[in-house]
């Protein structure tokens, strides 16, 4: 691993600052699961690395029923997870960022360093698109919103100008009838990456039989965490049954466009997007209905 | 978890008052605690970090090395390539009870004229800490002239294939082939007129199975750490099977003196066969020579996968024919093993391993040992017989299903008993093949029911010969009557406990009485591999020696004290005995122990023995699967292992091994291979894309011991650890046949492999 | 005589017989015995003096730890196979 | 050569001070500065478990945390759970259930394992199975590692259960 620097900050315009400094040579360092990998295999080169976990903002959770869930970016999976209001309100992020490693892994890794390595597999990114996450972020000029699914650009890239940091994620208050859901597939039961991944949020009628409005996305089937429109606007409006999933389902599939690699062949891949669409499906309507526990 | 064997398989029970219990392993404490010092823990003052610049290349030719600017580098004390060797001329060297080829030995610890797959040893660094070599081998520049790769063993075999050793010809007892060849040997075993046995076969079958290269996945790193004394002694620190086999690799290639070379054997975090060879002690000792100081070398994890010795991909042509009653007719296979970079794969057990279990009337078996361009391959858990047996054990249940017979039924109908004649031209001597068919099918899980869709049982059977070899063992009495066994064999399974128990039977004290250690290179004779499953067998027979030996010398010393001739002292239970004119005299062991020395000098007993007769032994196993259907995953429900161990010394010890090597064998069948492209990357070197399985994917794994003594050790032991690798990969087959309808004929058994053969995409 | 059991590969030099009885009180004379009757075995066997390369010899079920001058019974049987090892 | 950077921290309760290069990793710290070899490398990736500690009470893969991350942080490793004169119940019970082969990945098992029952004292094979998912053993099966770390629980139950009577 080449050598580099190491800052600390303990406030976010010290780390701007820092990080603009650096430009294309610096990164913010947080859980470090992937980035650390990534420099010692020689992926990336670093000058700096920037410390975010000292920075109290990032590492904060609130809730407020009328505001949503903020979730800063250097808050740990772990953390995440032994959060009353998380596991409760937003079991469909959990599903994501539950599953990304084991315990150690979880004691690291964060929410936000899974969005900005921007790994086409990344198990969290779908789970907070369907739920219309948006990424706060901050610069020397001051801060700016973009939705998560517009900040995964191209695998491991994200809209993140030199000297910009993510400072947190917003996740809209939970509604009635709404459930989300993410599901993906490996070969080992856990501790191992997707060969893809499906997640989906729906909003129910009131009766319960119709989808008012739905979100999917997918990961490991495109060069980006992808949000499917077409998949998405299909449901609206149409009764919640096998038909209807089978269709969001072959949209899906539609819109996918998986590659062939070690984890996976793009049939195999293009096929799990069918089978994991219905199934995310199917758990997100149970969660909108109460009918499946939340974790 | 069950110490079950059946009464009609335990034959010649004796009672033991140390064999067959269960206590704590000696080695235990220091590991958990973090003490026990494993090869990268070895820390020698003034201590260098050693690191290896490894081939980008699959094949290529070395046009020039420029070492300069490593050299120049601050912090660099040494770096060398295989001109530091100054080999010289080819000729046969002899490691263990292996001939090998000087130049492929040398080769294969850096590479001189080519480099033969990416991995391959270039040059070596050692430097004040890890990360300056790190950066020094880039400073390193090699001329590369890269050669087409050859990956695939079949491809590998045609005429206008690649050549990875352009001076190599087919090794054959029909004549060495006429034109250079990738196929290193070839060998036929024929028995009877298969043809003839064909033709009297009601049903015939016939697959093509092919397996991946997968590795021992062992956790600790090859590490090894040199030291030279000024007058050119050479002590060693290594992650070692065989302390005295690392000693002669790395003699050799130094044109070193043994004596010379002091190989003091670390503690093995796993090796599996995996660490018999050695691939970082050459170059450790050659920059520890030029650098005037002790040099570490630590492999990283993508070392490992890339550069040591896994197993062999192979692909297996087979054909069976029987009798609609199921009685086999014929056998026929084709074993195509591919052995990496360098000769000596393990084709030649496979075809041991392939038709073990049956009576076969007819047979043939074809073997090629076939260089690729991958790392060589070396020794895995019953090396060659887990392949082997993929694809005998599913083609035999493919053949139950055809006659409508119960799979176990149609084992038995044709099993090996002692005697039977082998395709291979050996016979089997005390077997207990039939024992455990028979316990198997009588375990309740046989006939559980599977308790729900997509669900599959399947049972296979398997084979492995065992091992005897040399071995040494000394016991020291102490003053106070403790004594201390220690034996040349390195423990990489528990046995420093399993001698220890083997050593308290035959003296009559109790085990804690007992301190059990290995000995290094200076300190015991010439010891074989800890490998074959031969260490609790093998070095159990000379650690009995060893104790009779002392018994004998501390029963004359009893005489000597009693005025007595020798034969008249009994000893039974730690005591000595004797009617002596003035009535009977006792004295224990510890009471004796304190005059001994004084008497005559220490008491030392040896035990040094080259055993030539070692028993092969049998498991069997039943899987319950659970497929999705839509995803292909299999899920493990259920897991019986049944297995003759001989003798079980140390029960839990030996659970441990078979519910260990299940594990292997499930990773081997469902998870595990490595994954090349055409030029000969490995694409998955890593413990993320080459996936062993975890706690979630490992039933737990119930363990029947069966007990057929073996009749050649003194308390019958067999030998444990291979058997139990090779049955799972047959067996989840099966199981995933009764679940899905279809047949998997290639592993890994992946998700996507499943639905393939189910027809989904 | 110790009973030699030919390997398939060799049975072009022996007429097809799979097994052959010979005279010799090693390994080395068993060859020797064979070289007479069957003229170019040897070199197969055993070229420059010792076993061919990947070769082991079995007298008796049991694998010969000395090679060519391992002893050989009078009724023993003598088998050629390939060594093996194991993990 | 880099800038060295002053650590201090607090390892196995006891303050220590060092000095490393941001490149390197906790696990090298603990290894090759402090001595500290009983936590293991077997991956350098997060995937294997093997040099698993306590970072402040928090399970964590020392290979994925830098040296200089533990400034003004306290770590536990395997190192600090007993004393010279005897084992903790964890590390009986590993002895005690053969849940133990090779034992390279018998440390990183123990910490897991401890961070599992500090956290939940009593939990279900299930738990416990998912809880050391990333830590991998090659030799056992896990089955033994199961059980011990189930009879570790039950063993910190007993003693808690008899005060309060």
């Amino acid at each position: 691993m080449r050598p580099f620097a190491y800052e600390a900050p303990s406030s976010i315009a010290t780390a701007v600052d820092l990080l603009a400094q650096g430009g294309e040579r610096a990164r913010p360092l947080a859980g470090g699961t992937d980035l650390l990998v990534q420099l010692r295999l020689g992926l990336r080169e670093v000058d700096w690395l920037i410390d975010i976990k000292r920075i109290p903002e990032l590492r904060h959770i609130s809730y407020d029923p009328n505001e949503g869930l903020v979730v800063g970016a250097a808050v740990t999976c772990a953390e995440l997870g032994e959060h009353p209001d998380v596991r409760r309100h937003y079991p469909g992020l959990w599903d994501g960022a539950g599953i990304i490693g084991g315990p150690a892994i979880q004691g690291r890794a964060t929410l936000g360093g899974n969005l900005c390595n921007a790994a086409p597999s990344g198990d969290s990114i779908p789970a907070m698109i369907v739920l219309g996450a948006t990424c706060t972020i901050a610069g020397l000029q001051g801060t700016r919103r973009v939705p998560v699914e517009a900040f995964c650009i191209a695998p491991h890239r994200t809209v993140l100008r030199p000297g910009e940091l993510l400072v947190s994620l917003h996740f809209p208050p939970p509604q009635a009838r709404t459930g989300a859901c993410y599901l993906r597939f490996t070969p080992r039961a856990e501790m191992d990456i997707a060969v893809a991944g499906a997640a989906a949020w729906v909003c129910l009628s009131e009766d319960y039989r119709r989808i008012e409005a739905a979100r999917i996305a997918l990961s490991a089937v495109a060069p980006t965490p992808l949000l499917v429109h077409s998949a998405s606007a299909a449901l609206a409006g149409q009764v919640a049954d096998e038909r209807c999933l089978a269709e969001a389902a072959r949209l899906a599939q539609e819109a996918c466009q998986p590659i062939a690699d070690v984890r996976g062949g793009i049939a195999q891949r293009r096929h799990l997007v069918g089978v994991l669409v219905k199934r995310a499906l199917r758990g997100a309507i149970q969660r909108a209905k109460g009918e499946l526990p939340h974790d | 978890m069950s110490h079950q064997g059946t009464p009609r398989a335990i034959r010649g029970t004796k009672r033991y008052t140390v064999i067959g219990t269960r206590p704590p392993r000696v080695d235990a404490p220091d590991k958990v605690t973090g003490r026990a010092i494993y090869g990268p823990d070895v820390v020698l003052p003034r201590m260098a970090y050693g690191k290896i610049l490894r081939s980008p290349y699959a094949h290529a030719r070395i046009r020039a090395i420029d070492t300069s600017q490593a050299e120049a580098l601050p912090g660099v004390y040494a770096v060398v390539t295989a001109r530091d060797l100054g080999q010289t001329t080819d000729r046969t060297a002899q490691v263990g009870e292996s001939s090998v080829s000087f130049k492929f030995l040398c080769d294969n610890n850096l590479a001189s004229d080519k480099v033969l797959y990416v991995g391959h040893a270039v040059a070596a660094v050692a430097a004040s800490s890890p990360h300056i070599a790190e950066d020094a081998l880039k400073l390193i520049k090699v001329d590369y002239e890269p050669l087409p790769p050859v990956t695939d063993v079949l491809e590998a075999m045609r005429e206008d294939a690649p050549l990875l050793h352009e001076g190599m010809y087919t090794e054959s007892l029909a004549g060495p082939s006429e034109k250079p060849s990738n196929i290193a040997s070839y060998f036929q075993y024929l028995k009877g007129d298969p043809a003839q046995g064909f033709a009297e076969a009601d049903v015939i079958l016939e697959r093509e199975f092919r397996t991946a290269t997968v590795h021992q996945g062992y956790l600790e790193p090859h590490a090894a750490t040199a030291v030279w004394s000024p007058d050119g002694f050479l002590t060693l620190y290594t992650t070692t099977q065989g302390s005295f086999d690392a000693r002669a690799q790395v003699a050799e290639p130094l044109g070193c003196p043994l004596s010379k070379i002091r190989v003091i054997p670390t503690e093995v975090g796993g090796a599996f066969g995996g660490k018999n060879i050695s691939y970082v002690d050459v170059a450790a000792a050659l920059l520890a020579r030029k650098a005037g100081r002790p040099v570490k070398i630590t492999m990283s994890r993508a070392e490992v996968f890339l550069a040591t010795g896994p197993t062999s991909g192979s692909v297996i042509r087979l054909k069976i024919g029987a009798k609609r009653d199921g009685r086999l007719t014929a056998a026929k296979a084709e074993l195509f093993y591919e052995v990496g970079a360098y000769p000596g794969s393990p084709v030649g057990s496979g075809a041991y391993c392939i038709f073990a279990s049956y009576e076969i009337p007819h047979g043939q078996i074809d073997c090629y040992d076939v260089v690729v361009n991958k790392p060589k391959t070396g020794s895995y858990r019953a090396p060659g017989a887990t392949q082997a047996t993929f694809a005998m054990e599913t083609l035999i249940d493919e053949l139950a299903e055809k006659l409508g017979m119960d799979p176990i039924e149609l084992r038995l109908r044709n099993i090996a008993h002692e005697g039977t004649l082998l395709v291979t031209g050996n016979r089997h001597r005390s077997i207990g093949a039939e024992e455990v068919l028979r316990t198997t099918r009588n375990h309740p899980h046989y006939k559980a029911p599977l308790g729900g869709p997509h669900r599959g049982r399947g049972v296979a059977l398997g084979y492995w010969g065992n091992w005897g070899a040399r071995s040494s063992a000394m016991i020291n009495v102490n003053e106070d009557g403790t004594v201390t066994l220690t034996t040349g064999s390195v423990d990489i399974t528990g046995t420093r406990t399993s001698l220890a128990m083997q050593a308290a039977e035959v003296l009559g004290l109790p085990l804690e009485n007992i301190r059990s250690t290995v000995g290094d290179t200076d300190v015991m004779g010439y010891s074989d591999s800890s490998a074959g499953s031969r260490t609790t067998m093998a070095t159990g027979i000379a650690v009995v020696e060893a104790a009779k030996d002392v018994i004998t010398q501390m029963k004359a010393r009893a005489a000597q004290l009693w005025g007595l001739p020798a034969d008249k002292v009994i000893y039974e239970r730690g005591m000595f005995r004797a009617n002596t004119p003035d009535g009977i005299q006792e004295m224990s062991f510890a009471a004796l122990a304190r005059q001994a020395s004084a008497m005559g000098g220490p008491v030392r007993g040896k035990g040094d023995v080259n055993v030539r007769r070692w028993g092969g032994a049998f498991g069997a196993h039943i899987v319950d699967v659970e497929v999705d259907p839509e995803t292909g995953k299999v899920h493990i429900l259920r897991y019986t292992a049944v297995q003759d161990v001989g003798r079980a010394i140390h029960p839990g010890q030996i659970e441990g091994q078979i519910q260990g090597a299940v594990a292997q064998g499930i990773g081997w069948a469902l998870y595990e291979g490595y994954v090349y492209t055409p030029q000969g990357q490995m694409l998955n070197p890593n413990f993320l894309d080459y996936k062993m399985p975890t706690t979630l994917d490992v039933p737990p794994i119930d363990v029947v011991i069966v007990e057929v003594p073996w009749p050649e050790h003194p308390f019958g032991v067999r030998g444990v650890g291979e058997v139990p690798i090779v049955p799972p990969p047959a067996a989840i087959a099966n199981a995933i046949y009764r679940a899905t309808g279809a047949r998997l004929t290639e592993l890994p058994m992946t998700p996507e492999r499943i639905l393939r053969s189910m027809g989904v995409i | 005589m110790a009973l030699v059991w030919i390997p398939s590969l060799l049975r072009d030099l022996t007429g097809g017989k799979a097994t052959v009885r010979v005279s010799g009180r090693t390994v080395a004379q068993v060859i020797e015995a064979l070289e007479a009757a069957y003229p170019g075995i040897k070199a197969r066997l055993a070229p420059e003096g010792k076993l061919a390369p990947g070769l082991a010899v079995a007298i008796d079920n049991v694998v010969a730890p000395l090679g060519l001058r391992t002893p050989v019974e009078e009724e023993s049987e003598v088998r050629f196979l390939p060594a093996v090892g194991g993990g | 050569m880099t800038e060295r950077v002053r650590v201090s921290a607090v390892i196995n309760g006891e303050p220590v001070e060092f000095l490393c290069e941001p490149r390197q990793s906790l696990l090298e710290c603990l290894r090759d500065i402090l001595g500290l070899t009983g936590t293991k490398e077997g991956c350098n990736d997060g995937n294997c478990g093997a040099c698993s500690v306590l970072l402040n009470g928090r399970l964590v893969n020392s290979c994925l945390v830098l040296g200089v991350e533990i400034q003004g942080q306290e770590v536990t490793t395997i190192e600090g759970l007993a004393h010279w004169d005897g084992l903790n119940l964890l590390q009986q019970a590993f002895v005690a259930e053969d849940a133990l082969q090779c034992g390279y990945c018998t440390p990183g098992m123990i910490i897991a394992a401890k961070a599992l029952l500090d956290r939940e004292p009593n939990p279900s094979d299930e738990r416990i199975r998912a809880w050391l998912a990333g830590n991998l053993c090659r030799c056992t099966g896990y089955d033994k590692i199961i059980r011990a770390v189930r009879s570790a629980a039950a063993a910190l139950a007993t003693p808690r259960q008899e005060v309060s009577k």
